[in-house]
């Protein structure tokens, strides 16, 4: 009898819960899901843009003749509520293509579901190389846009080569790496690690550049740490050409603070957070700071599709984008959008084509096309970009073709 | 031949001696009184013997096994029990079920046999809610239960401590009648009592703490006349 | 008679249930049964008076374990759940010697320091595990097939539902709720304290193993930040209180309302859903203090609309 | 002064106060009698506010302070010197007795006076003023626990079992303090199981059983009464 | 509940010894390790006193930090007011808002058991984070101030003068809590609570108010510490939350209610934190430390039988 009242009171909630979820059920719009953390800055811009490029499309009339719809899902940043959101979008909401981004972890979880369905993806998010390793070869059906963490060291060893080579003073023998102990600090410092080992050899892309390179991890002041003197006094010593962090938004500054603090002053300081702290230009400390990124607000200037995107961002949403996960976000749409135009049909096969041969010039200032990476076939781009604080602003320094200002060198207080 | 035997036990708090050197003895079916003024180590005494407290020197043997080291659980199943002096019923439990702990864990009764043996026992000791839950007995009703948990374990030896206290003087009557029925079940029972009427009514013998110490044993008649006794509980005129 | 009609037509629902829901209903449950389970272990070891705070590291313990030793040593991952129970039930037994003597807070504390401890060794033990960034499975446990991974993870539940069942009504009630009133009754009481607490420490340190092997395998990665999350540790906590502790059905309910709460509001209400949901803690807390259950159980008991089945009614004191 | 009329008290479900009416006039010392259980400290809980269910008229200078909370109550004059003396361990001898002056408006400028006639009652505790109270023995924190009650400047004070874990000679020497504290214009409610040294202070005494008041008369009478020294006189 | 010094000079000097042999070894991370420490007592000294004079154990803590950081940062960012003068409009803020906290919830809790307080101050926690995330979004933000990279060389050996502060505030705010128990009425009052809720009331304290007066305080005393905290730290809604493991941490290595022990633990576990952080390729070891440390002591005690 006492159960009754537990059982009616179940059955309550899962029909409440089940009847919700039908008026979800409609029919005409192309559909896309899209599973970002709602309460991170980075995913809920990610959205707003995604949300605009929608609307763009709408505003031209759609694609193929249909309206466009995006339904998108809070990930919470857990990795069961990520992967049951995929579920959710494809079962339930019953969506073209995934898109979305963000945290490894939550993306990993959410692997074998998104192999479960096999619908075609395009993922903004996610660099480890786990994720890659995740997904595996065979997945055709699977796009990824942001560089995978190996990729990422790669390239600044290809742009750091290219700026020794037009900068005659610029040096970058020995390299001090400081990364946050995470799962995201220690990915980079392992791609490093690899990287200088092929430079030993005299391969790779820090062939040329690269002598001496040594790491050293602290824990993240997002995670509860936040001193990192005897770190930064070891790198001191080691008196590096080029010094780069490896950590989150929260280390930014009190890093500064505190390399000043103990007198530590490198030729070039360099930061590569995922994303970087509010006003963080406005700080004096960051002045001539570099940063690597895919994107910086001053693309603006040289790009017409960045001005376009920052006009449209700022009227829809009454505030700036923070994060290059904002125009990849709508990145991600547009180039799914043109690819959807360009193979006529949403069909599987022929769309996958498509988007091999898609180009996509995108705010990011770069044009987007899709080449194998280690594992996987589809992978998006495959360059940072090397930025830099400047009087208060962002500027692009390299690669060349999209600069909006050159480096000032060397870094000092 | 003692059925449980104390051998120059000493217990220290801190720097406070508060069992002194004792020894003492018990023998089937008698029933002995623990008497002595507030404070003069009566309750350390049954700690001691029940095991909730540890000797620091001195043996406890048990039908001629040395128990000194064995643990209060250790010793409870081996025949040894006893109730608190104020009542410590478990809250969560009824009546009956407080009585079944006893059986299940202090004689290893399964779950049926320690529901009849504890059903038993409420007969025994005339518990008339069984089944309701602690807190809603009387004061009587919770002795009886604090008692019949002890006794569910079957023990040989069994220590009650003030079991009378805060008792009508009806209740003492009927509980005293059911103490001297268990007397002839061959049980060695041992009570520390404050009232005096009791230890005169139930006790064989008894022996008299103060400070730790045994000042005085024998019948009790004999023993409330003994002149040290009565300096230790009244205090010296003056 | 009718209380186990009741409970067929609850275990008909849950077998049924993929029968007539799509995969993300399923996916939902799933997820749902895994912090019931984590919630009941939690609860089970409460029911001794110890409040534990290390069930995130049992979990993790139990998640890499079993991961490890499908991707080094390749056994069946079926098996490897077995490996990652048995390998958190036997650090549980270990770390009991050394940690059941403490009580209350102490023993909170420790086991949540144990928690990080177990991270942070994880982490940096890094040829072996895979460090920070965690190891990968090839695969999901039955290639990810949604109705197998909820029956997998129902068989789960109901086995922790079963073994909370069985504490109840065997001895096992009656020594752990002596001990958490009273130990010094219960011990001469002829109860062995530290035994059963030994006990059911391990037991249900090995249950949140299992979980934590079974979560591991549904998403086939294991990396400290996730798999030590204190996510595992918080949600069954708030799940049993506001369902009500010392029960079974107490969980049960939390974890369901709970689990369905949140995705609802999710769905509701995309931004500060969170919000809303830490009101419906702080509400439960102040308003129904035994948790929803107890609160709802006593009520009928009070106005006789049930009977006396005092067994059932182990809500706090 | 203190006027009970028809009190009820329980402890959750269980009664244990029974219809209990009983007074105090002025400068008078009232015992309450009974053995272990018998509701003595209830009775005493309910009067200070410490027990809060309960039913009846509980007035205190003709005011009512039933349902009033404990340190009102004790703001209107009336100190407890508990059972289980609840002092401050950590604090000295002279730091426990200023507590009890602090916080009650009228007594906050007697403190040196109040000070003055404590330690002149109990001299022990001004040799021991800077000694912390956890670490004196049991007799002299029962002592510091009248004083402490003392310093409030009190019109009521209300002892409940004093003599509880004292030598015999300690209680002989705690009661004869007892009535040199009441040729001070204090009232006394003493609770007490000892009833023979209770009998030396007090003027009039009720005999409680059980929640129920079952005898009430003069010292002198009760010192005969059969009834009491059957039951309770046993030693 | 003791707030005595007494039992701790062992400690002490065992402590002073420590501190020598590391001077000697590394000054560096001496030094470090006396600031973080010192910084870590400071945040754990309110969840200390609330712990031991209520019995609450609150998983709010942190979140309250959070709160009067992120205060702090509105008075700087709008009004320019510099951080460590924003200290004393946030104290006064987070006094009334750990009153008004307290009347509505916590006030309820302190007689029930720890679950319902850790339930509630979880919810309450959950409430705060997801609100100052609506409000400022997860984005880090910053202050700027000349001042908190400020540095000193002598003799050679180059330190941060910024952080000396912490130690400055932690002596000061402990000194003034001991004088406040000690000498005032209401911090008597405080400490008679602490010691004896029941022998409180029946001298006249009004426990309650106690209570209510001691949890504001303890989140007030947070707004010092964010004050202090800003120029050298980034803000997002999830920047307290750390702290309140560790405060509680030291809370229980020091024993309840020990506020000298808890200054002593703190300033050890950071002291050994930087000294595991200064050996190279082994600093991520340094949280063991902390937890290894903790586990070391709270077992070591109840192998003495002191619990």
């Amino acid at each position: 009898m006492k159960r009754n009242s537990i059982l009616i009171f179940s059955l309550v909630v899962i029909l409440a819960f089940a009847f919700s979820l039908s008026s979800y059920a409609q029919d005409d719009p192309i559909k896309i899901g899209a599973v970002n953390p709602l309460g991170d800055i980075t995913g809920d811009q990610s959205t707003k843009a995604m949300e605009l490029a929608v609307k763009e499309i709408n505003d031209n009339g759609g694609l193929l003749g249909r309206p466009v719809e995006l339904i998108v899902v809070d990930s919470e940043f857990k990795p069961e509520k990520g992967a049951a959101a995929i579920d959710k979008l494809a079962t339930v909401d019953e969506v073209d293509f995934f898109v979305g981004g963000m945290s490894s972890g939550v993306h990993q979880a959410q692997i074998p579901s998104l192999k479960k369905y096999k619908k075609i993806t395009i993922w903004a998010g996610a660099a480890s190389y786990l994720a890659e390793e995740a997904i595996g070869p065979d997945a055709d059906w699977y796009f990824h846009l942001h560089p995978w963490d190996y990729q990422q060291g790669e390239s600044y060893g290809i742009g750091w080569s290219d700026i020794a080579e037009a900068r005659e003073e610029v040096e970058i023998g020995k390299v001090f790496l400081a990364y946050e102990e995470g799962g995201f600090g220690t990915a980079s410092f392992e791609s490093y690690e690899v990287l200088a080992d092929q430079a030993d050899e005299g391969e790779g892309p820090y062939a040329d550049i690269l002598s001496d390179f040594e790491g050293g991890s602290f824990k993240s002041a997002a995670l509860g740490g936040g001193e990192y003197r005897a770190l930064l006094r070891r790198a001191k010593e080691f008196d590096p050409d080029l010094f780069i962090w490896a950590g989150y938004a929260a280390d930014a500054i009190p890093l500064l603070a505190q390399s000043r603090e103990v007198g530590f002053e490198p030729p070039l300081y360099v930061g590569a957070p995922p994303g970087w702290p509010a006003d963080f230009e406005a700080n004096p400390l960051s002045d001539k700071v570099v940063l690597y990124g895919m994107w910086a607000p001053a693309l603006k200037e040289v790009s017409e599709v960045a001005e376009h995107f920052w006009d449209g961002y700022i009227k829809m949403h009454q505030e700036r984008p923070a994060t290059y996960f904002a125009p990849l976000g709508y990145t991600n749409i547009m180039y799914l959008a043109k690819a959807i135009e360009n193979a006529g049909t949403l069909e599987k096969e022929a769309l996958i084509e498509s988007l091999e041969n898609t180009e996509y010039d995108s705010p990011l200032g770069t044009t987007l096309k899709i080449a194998p990476s280690n594992v996987i076939k589809h992978q998006g781009f495959t360059r940072q970009k090397i930025l830099q604080y400047q009087d208060g602003q962002q500027h692009v320094i390299w690669p060349f073709e999209v600069s909006t200002a050159e480096l000032e060198y060397p870094f000092s207080w | 031949m003692p059925i449980l035997q104390a051998n120059n036990i000493l217990r220290k708090f801190g720097g406070l001696v508060a069992v002194n050197d004792l020894s003492f003895s018990m023998e089937k079916g008698e029933i002995l009184g623990i008497i002595g003024p507030n404070g003069a180590g009566k309750t350390t005494v049954i700690n001691l013997m029940a095991g909730t407290l540890g000797v620091n020197k001195g043996t406890i043997e048990f039908k001629d096994e040395d128990i000194t080291k064995n643990a209060a659980y250790i010793r409870n199943r081996k025949g040894i029990a006893r109730t608190f002096q104020i009542v410590r019923p478990l809250e969560n439990f009824t009546a009956i079920e407080n009585i079944m702990v006893g059986a299940l864990f202090g004689k290893g009764d399964k779950l049926n046999e320690a529901r009849s043996s504890a059903q038993n026992i409420c007969n025994l000791l005339n518990i008339k809610n069984v089944n309701k839950h602690v807190d809603e007995l009387t004061v009587l009703e919770l002795k009886k239960v604090e008692l019949g948990r002890a006794l569910a374990a079957d023990p040989e030896v069994l220590f009650l401590d003030e079991i009378m206290a805060g008792l009508t003087s009806d209740e003492t009557w009927e509980l005293i009648d059911i103490v001297k029925s268990l007397q002839k079940k061959d049980i060695a029972i041992s009570v520390v009592e404050h009232i005096m009427k009791v230890v005169k009514e139930l006790t064989d013998r008894v022996i008299v703490l103060n400070k730790g110490q045994i000042i005085a044993q024998g019948p009790y008649e004999e023993v409330s006349e003994n002149k040290e006794v009565i300096a230790a509980y009244l205090g010296e005129e003056e | 008679m009718r209380k186990n009609l009741i409970i067929l037509l609850l275990l008909i629902i849950a077998l049924t249930l993929p029968l007539y829901t799509g995969v993300y209903i399923l996916h939902i449950f799933s997820s749902i049964l895994i912090f019931l389970a984590l919630s009941l272990s939690w609860d089970m070891m409460l029911r001794t008076g110890q409040l534990s705070f290390g069930t995130a590291g049992f979990f993790g313990l139990g998640a890499y374990a079993s991961v490890l030793i499908v991707v080094k040593m390749g056994f069946n991952p079926i098996l490897s759940l077995l490996i990652g129970a048995i390998f958190s039930g036997l650090i549980a037994f270990i770390l009991g010697f050394i940690v059941l003597r403490l009580r209350e807070i102490y023993f909170a504390i420790t086991t949540l320091a144990l928690t990080h401890v177990f991270s942070v060794i994880i982490r940096n033990f890094s040829d072996f595990t895979g460090g920070a960034s965690g190891t990968i499975l090839a695969n999901a446990i039955f290639e990810g097939d949604p109705v197998k991974i909820y029956y997998l993870i129902l068989i789960v539940a109901v086995l922790v539902i079963i073994i909370s069942e069985v504490f109840k009504r065997s001895r096992i009630h009656y020594a752990i709720n002596a001990i958490r009133n009273d130990e010094i009754t219960a011990k001469s009481s002829g109860i062995n304290v530290f035994k059963y607490l030994l006990f059911v420490f391990v037991v249900t340190s090995a249950i949140q193993g299992l979980v934590g092997a079974v979560y591991a395998h549904q998403y086939a990665f294991v990396n400290p930040e996730s798999t030590f999350s204190l996510n595992f540790l918080l949600l069954p906590i708030a799940m049993a209180l506001v369902g009500g502790i010392y029960s079974t059905n107490g969980p049960i309910i939390g974890a369901l309302l709970l689990g369905l709460i949140s995705e609802y509001l999710k769905l509701i209400m995309p931004y500060g859903h969170l919000i809303v949901y830490g009101l419906i803690i702080v509400f439960v807390v102040l308003f129904l203090p035994r948790g929803i259950y107890s609160t709802i159980h006593n009520k009928l008991l009070k106005s006789n609309i049930i009977g006396g089945d005092k067994n059932a009614n182990t809500a706090s004191k | 002064m203190l006027e009970i009329n028809n009190l009820n008290v329980s402890y959750g479900k269980i009664q244990v106060i029974w219809d209990l009416s009983m007074e105090i006039k002025e400068n008078e010392a009232v015992g309450i009698f009974g053995p272990n259980g018998a509701g003595k400290s209830t009775l005493i809980n309910a009067i200070i506010g410490l027990v809060k269910n309960k039913e009846g008229s509980i007035k205190f200078n003709e005011e009512k302070i039933i349902g009033l909370e404990t340190h009102q109550i004790i703001k209107k004059g009336i100190a407890l010197v508990p059972q289980k003396r609840e002092l401050f361990p950590i604090m000295t001898v002279k730091e426990n007795l200023k507590l009890g002056a602090a916080y009650i408006p009228e007594a906050r400028g007697e403190i040196k006076q109040n000070l003055e006639f404590v330690y002149n009652i109990f001299p022990i505790l001004k040799e021991r003023e800077k000694q912390l109270a956890g670490t004196m023995s049991g007799g002299q924190q029962r002592m510091l626990a009248v004083g402490r009650a003392l310093m409030s400047s009190p019109k009521l004070l209300i002892l409940d079992e004093p003599s509880v874990g004292l030598q015999p000679s300690l209680v002989t020497d705690l009661f004869k303090k007892l009535n040199e504290i009441k040729k001070e214009d204090v009232s006394i409610l003493l609770a007490e199981q000892n009833v023979k040294q209770g009998l030396k202070v007090i003027d009039r005494g009720y005999v409680l059983e059980n929640g129920k008041i079952e005898l009430e008369d003069d010292a002198e009478n009760l010192t005969k009464n059969e009834h009491i020294q059957k039951s309770y006189l046993g030693i | 509940m003791s707030f005595s010094l007494n039992k701790s000079y062992k400690v002490l000097l065992l402590l002073v010894i420590f501190i020598v042999i590391i001077g000697f070894w590394n000054p560096n991370a001496l030094l470090d390790g006396l600031q973080r420490g010192s910084l870590y007592s400071l945040i754990a000294l309110p969840l200390a006193l609330v712990l031991g004079i209520l019995g609450v154990l609150n998983l709010a803590h942190g979140e309250f930090l959070t709160v009067g950081l992120y205060f702090i940062f509105m008075l700087n960012n709008r009004f320019n007011l510099d951080p460590l003068v924003a200290i004393i409009p946030t104290v006064i803020f987070l006094l009334i808002l750990g009153a008004i906290i307290y009347w509505l919830t916590i006030k309820r809790v302190v007689k029930e058991g720890h679950l319902s307080q850790l339930l509630l101050t979880f919810g309450i926690s959950l409430i705060l984070i997801e609100t100052i995330n609506i409000f400022w979004t997860s984005m880090a933000r910053n202050t700027y101030t000349s001042y908190s990279y400020a540095s000193m060389e002598v003799g050679g050996f180059r330190f941060g003068t910024y952080e000396l502060l912490y130690i400055l505030i932690a002596v000061l705010v402990l000194v003034g809590l001991q004088l406040f128990l000690k000498k005032t009425r209401l911090g008597q009052a405080t400490f008679a609570v602490g010691q004896n809720p029941k022998g409180a009331k029946i001298v006249g304290i009004n426990v309650n108010y106690v209570y209510l007066f001691v949890f504001s305080v303890a989140v007030a005393i947070l707004g010092i510490v964010a004050g202090a905290m800003l120029p050298r730290t980034a803000i997002f809604p999830e920047v307290g939350s750390p702290f309140t493991l560790k405060s509680f941490a030291l809370a229980a290595m020091a024993g309840m209610g020990n506020l000298n022990g808890i200054l002593f633990a703190g300033v050890t576990l950071g002291i050994g934190e930087a000294v595991i952080n200064s050996i190279p390729n082994y600093g991520g070891w340094s949280d063991i430390v902390f937890f290894g440390v903790l586990i070391i002591v709270i077992i070591s005690r109840s192998y003495r039988g002191a619990r």
